[in-house]
């Protein structure tokens, strides 16, 4: 056990702080999707060119082929640098990418990978449907079977970036009459098919980020099937477990800077003197510190055996709730001016009021804790 | 002793709770229609504590409590509080809304809530409350600027701003520790409304959305999610029954209990409206769902004469 | 609505307050069960000499016949008195007496009901048993029918003050086969029969409160049984509900004094100064208010109509969280002084210990919140 | 940067677990068989960092962290940290168990954990240990009185204490962050201990007792209880891997992370130890069960090198 980077990491630190130095955009990121997609893009490409984009993805698709620690040393110098999000191309960064590595077929991987890493295509995601939310095995989007086409009737919902994306992850019922888990596949979905209708949904801060989607005979061709058909459990689960174990680094990296900030900000104004406030944040430092230990073990669990350990749900939960701490000590320490909060307003209120996500989007904090009970516990199940 | 309202009371109660449903309902909270004022001024809302002689109603403070907590409830325009303590303290007449200012260190600017078409301001202060006139610009006394007292949102989208000078002409209250108590009383009705507001939408939602074939509220995590709103809603209510009666009876205590009342009242309406939305998932993150009305009006009342430590300890 | 008492309430109240403090007796009620068993008999008796037991009972079985606002103020003036707690005869005042006026023959009243608040007659509660706590219908003691008698054979546990209590209200399944709230019975158990054994059982505190009771072929009169046969859990619930309306009071009017205590020993040892214990205080301070708010509204609705309205178990949930968060802030007061403590001390740690039971006897918080979720907010039952 | 034991810690880990539940079961900490610190000397515990010409085992922190989390986890004796500490830093030998003082205001008396057969008592000042020897009697400089080292009992069940003067004739270190530090790093491992020891005896007794016709662990509400006894588990411990880490390489910021550590295991054991009894229910307020034991020693763990707020804002 060490928490000492080699000389090849810390060179490799320098370089990525140089680098992010040199080249971080001076404006901010737009809030609202249709408004950011252009800088999004811009921005990802830049990353590409300069060899910062999939660090760790294979060098046959464009990546780096770097270790994981590399990886987590980038995200380090990111947020210190405060480069922005990288937005509209999360979900094809984080969540389809890495599902094509490791469930596509070479083909797949060799079209989709390079133009997500370029920044070339958007992906958005489509798992949770009106009727499918904490019950995601309750899909009811269905893919009949016509020749060598899928057709693609239903609606998906909460998708992230669906009104400027042009490829979807789409998890639907391939196989009619089956139950739950089973009969499900996973598919890349032309967002641009005719059928495809998206109704934006504004969120209680005032973005426009995700939205509706309603499938009506949209066709797509069945080789665009990841991981054979009727795996789309499967498929979805191997993208799911990526997202509890490493794919939340960016968020944990995050809080180390804003409990910094938080106290910077509570000592200009004053309001540290308070022994409830100087006690909350001293509270919060320990915990932003515990996050990042779990998550440097659980990134040391990746290097020794391949996988994250089963520690990895605790970590989510963990890191979602107190990431809404934060955000409520940073709307504490504005005081009144938190009345001034307008739609839109890209400051700490629009913070708190779209961190509710976190105990919502991706599972809620209470199917977590059934996770966590019957995983790591042995509790029986309640569902 | 009989904390529970009487028949005149629950009618009266009921009354609102129903005109508000059909004229003033919480979803459209954030598109009033223009008629609103003047329907509220002809019910007698804002005075159903004035004198008679001030064209008042004379109620005591626990009916004006309970009529408060249910236009709390229906997230009611902010300016009925201070319209409701400016009518029942001063004897000249407020022909109109009396808007709402947050607390300041004098002679600072003043943050006016609700002030559209209000022909005045309200501002607490200690053991006092001030109105002054609203004028079209204002002389920002700290930079010497004129400002045109514009509308902006706050968070509630129910309530404009806008931001006014402190002014000489003024009338206020001297030696009597009831005004500033009658806003901190009448704010905490609002809040205890809103935290219902808040349990209510919640225990709707939890009975009729269904996730694994059964209804969200069947699952132990959700139903004591909803069971803790119903405690922190119903412990906020009865204390502010409590204070109402107590400010009533000028009881030496008042000022405790009203303080107490607000408290709690702030904590169960932020509580819950957080709660709220947890417990609706994607639905209650979105602009178009009403979950968050509630919560923003909740971060709203904090601010309206909230509850300091001393006057808990006092 | 008016908090004000009338000149007779006033009048009863300066009553209530100049005989206790001539009475109140000097010495500490000893906390031992058996250790306390005379104090608690003879002040018992002492009330009622005084006529201060049963103030609101029936005045035919020795009670004053005043009304529960006139009882509230005894127990206002009794907590301002520091009287001591009552003791073993808790069960006897508080639950068998209130459910005997209730449902009992005039000839079962007539004889128990003096015995009672003349502190002859000490009572037990048998309604948990090893495999039903929190699943009262779960009750397996049986009770087989013989003649005119009942023989009784099982066993309960958690029944305070069994090792030095005369009479037991018990609840056994009287029907054979009969399931869950079906073919119970409430009876009247002669502890002194010969089939019972008690074995006394130590709480963590260091006290030997409550016992486990064994009965092999206990034979009791079937006339014993109280509401007739097979209508035991109609029996219980109505001590039940009771207790969770007026029953917790006494625990209510402790609380108004514990809480200014605490901030009078805060203020003493300056710990006030931290504005995060001065913080908990304000906020203790406002929830002990509110209960007595919600116990003043609660006891209003018991005058209008005759019963506790669906809020108490609202206050039942509230009050025994509050009591300890009460107790926590009490220990926390104490600083390194804890430490100190060992087995029998009769101080702010063995209450602190001693309160663990607040949120699990006589129905867990757990079970609290299914039962607001479901009485309350109309939420479907789990169970 | 590598926070996963490797294979010689595991295996380190995993024997004292064996060991300590066949000779040192948590069930039974309040009656400890005689000759059991000799053990603990036989097997090196109290030295696994003392250098080996002190006749210690020159292990890292990182080690010695797991061990003593795994110590803690049957409440082994409070005496093992302060002896683990003495060996450490001090080149003169302490031939038996040395016991612990809480932190006073020299030279007031001080309050000696774990006394019994102790040759020595460290203390934690700001900055240093120090260590005495102990007296059979003392006197106390505030009274003048002459006090005999009677053992009393404390809250935690497997631990004595007695008062002791303050003695002029102390070694104690000097220039040195670490010695302090390392109290408290192991204090914190045995309250991560203290912590898991109540979440596994929680889980255990869910998955087992029935109500309802089911497991209790079965129901949400017990289920999450026992969530969030991991969480506040696994955080507690993650965070002491690393602050041993720290510690190990002398980093700039040891003293923020071995604070982090103990603030967290303090908490996770106390809140651990809490729900572990409501999970009990009934039998988790009795004396004969065991799940008051973790509590118990997690109140007086929190008094032992406690994480000072400005430690955690430095």
């Amino acid at each position: 056990m060490d928490i000492g980077f080699s000389p090849e990491e810390t060179h490799f630190r320098e370089e990525c702080r140089d680098w992010l130095h040199a080249h971080v955009p001076a404006e901010k990121r737009p809030l609202d999707a249709a408004d950011a997609i252009g800088f999004d893009k811009a921005w990802q490409r830049r990353l590409f060119d300069a060899g910062w984009a999939g660090i760790n993805w294979p060098t046959d698709y464009g990546g780096r082929g770097l270790s994981i620690v590399q990886q987590v040393i980038w995200l380090e110098e990111y947020a210190a640098a405060h480069a922005p999000w990288i937005g509209a191309n999360f979900v094809g960064v984080n969540h389809g990418g890495p599902t094509l590595i490791l469930n596509a077929s070479e083909e797949q991987k060799a079209y989709h990978l390079p133009r997500i890493l370029k920044g070339e295509a958007i992906w958005c995601q489509g798992f949770s449907e009106p009727g499918a939310g904490s019950d995601l095995a309750g899909i009811k989007t269905r893919g009949r079977i016509e020749g060598d086409e899928l057709v693609i009737n239903g609606s998906k919902i909460w998708t992230s970036f669906a009104h400027v994306a042009d490829w979807q992850e789409l998890v639907l019922r391939t196989e009619e009459g089956s139950l739950r888990h089973k009969g499900l596949s996973w598919a890349i979905c032309d967002m641009h098919a005719p059928g495809i209708t998206v109704r934006p949904i504004r969120k209680m801060s005032g973005q426009t980020e995700f939205a509706e989607v309603f499938y009506d005979d949209v066709r797509i061709p069945l080789t665009n099937v990841v991981g054979g058909l009727g795996n789309g459990w499967k498929v979805a689960m191997s993208t799911l477990s990526f997202e509890r174990g490493t794919g939340f680094i960016a968020d944990q990296v995050k809080q180390s800077h804003e409990i910094e900030e938080l106290i910077a900000a509570a000592r200009a104004n004053g309001m540290i003197k308070d022994d409830r406030i100087a006690g909350h944040l001293a509270q919060l430092r320990a915990e932003v510190a515990a996050v990042r230990a779990m998550t440097y073990r659980n990134i040391s669990e990746v290097v020794r055996t391949g996988q994250p350990g089963p520690e990895a749900s605790v970590i989510r939960l963990f890191t979602s709730e107190l990431g809404q701490r934060l955000e409520r000590m940073a709307v504490l320490l504005m005081g009144e001016a938190i009345i001034d909060f307008a739609y839109g307003d890209d400051d700490a209120v629009g913070d708190y009021l779209r961190g509710f996500a976190a105990t919502i989007a991706g599972g809620t904090a209470q199917i977590q804790r059934d996770i966590i009970g019957e995983r790591l516990l042995g509790l029986p199940k309640s569902r | 002793m009989d904390l529970t309202p009487n028949d005149e009371q629950i009618a009266f109660q009921t009354a609102t709770t129903d005109w508000c449903r059909e004229h003033m309902a919480l979803e459209a909270a954030r598109d009033r229609p223009d008629g609103l004022w003047d329907q509220l001024e002809a019910m007698g809302l804002p005075r159903l504590t004035a004198p008679e002689a001030n064209g008042g109603l004379a109620l005591d403070h626990a009916t004006e409590a309970l009529v408060f907590a249910e236009l709390g409830r229906f997230l009611a325009p902010i300016g009925l509080l201070s319209s409701a303590v400016a009518n029942r303290w001063f004897a000249e007449p407020f022909d109109g809304k009396v808007a709402l200012a947050l607390t300041v260190e004098e002679p600072g600017p003043l943050r006016v809530l609700d002030p559209v078409d209000s022909a005045a301001v309200l501002l607490l202060q200690p053991g006092s409350v001030r109105v002054f006139d609203i004028p079209d610009r204002f002389l920002n006394q700290m930079t010497r600027q004129q400002h045109v007292t514009a509308h902006r949102p706050t968070i509630d989208l129910s309530t404009m701003q806008s931001e006014q000078g402190w002014a000489t002409t003024a009338v206020w209250t001297e030696d009597d520790v009831r005004p500033p108590l009658h806003l901190q009383l009448l704010a905490a009705a609002y809040a205890v409304g809103c935290a219902d507001a808040a349990r209510d939408m919640a225990a709707d939602y939890a009975r009729l959305r269904e996730q694994f074939d059964r209804p969200i509220g069947w699952f132990q995590a959700l139903k004591h999610m909803c069971s803790d709103m119903a405690v922190r809603a119903a412990a906020a209510r009865s204390q502010l029954y409590y204070a109402a009666c107590a400010l009533d009876e000028n009881a030496a205590d008042a000022a405790f209990h009203v303080a107490a009342a607000k408290r709690l009242a702030d904590q169960g309406a932020l509580d819950n409206g957080r709660a709220n939305i947890q417990v609706h998932g994607g639905i209650g993150m979105t602009d178009e769902a009403a979950a968050h009305l509630p919560l923003k009006r909740a971060h709203l009342l904090q601010f309206i004469a909230p509850a300091a430590r001393e006057a808990l300890l006092a």
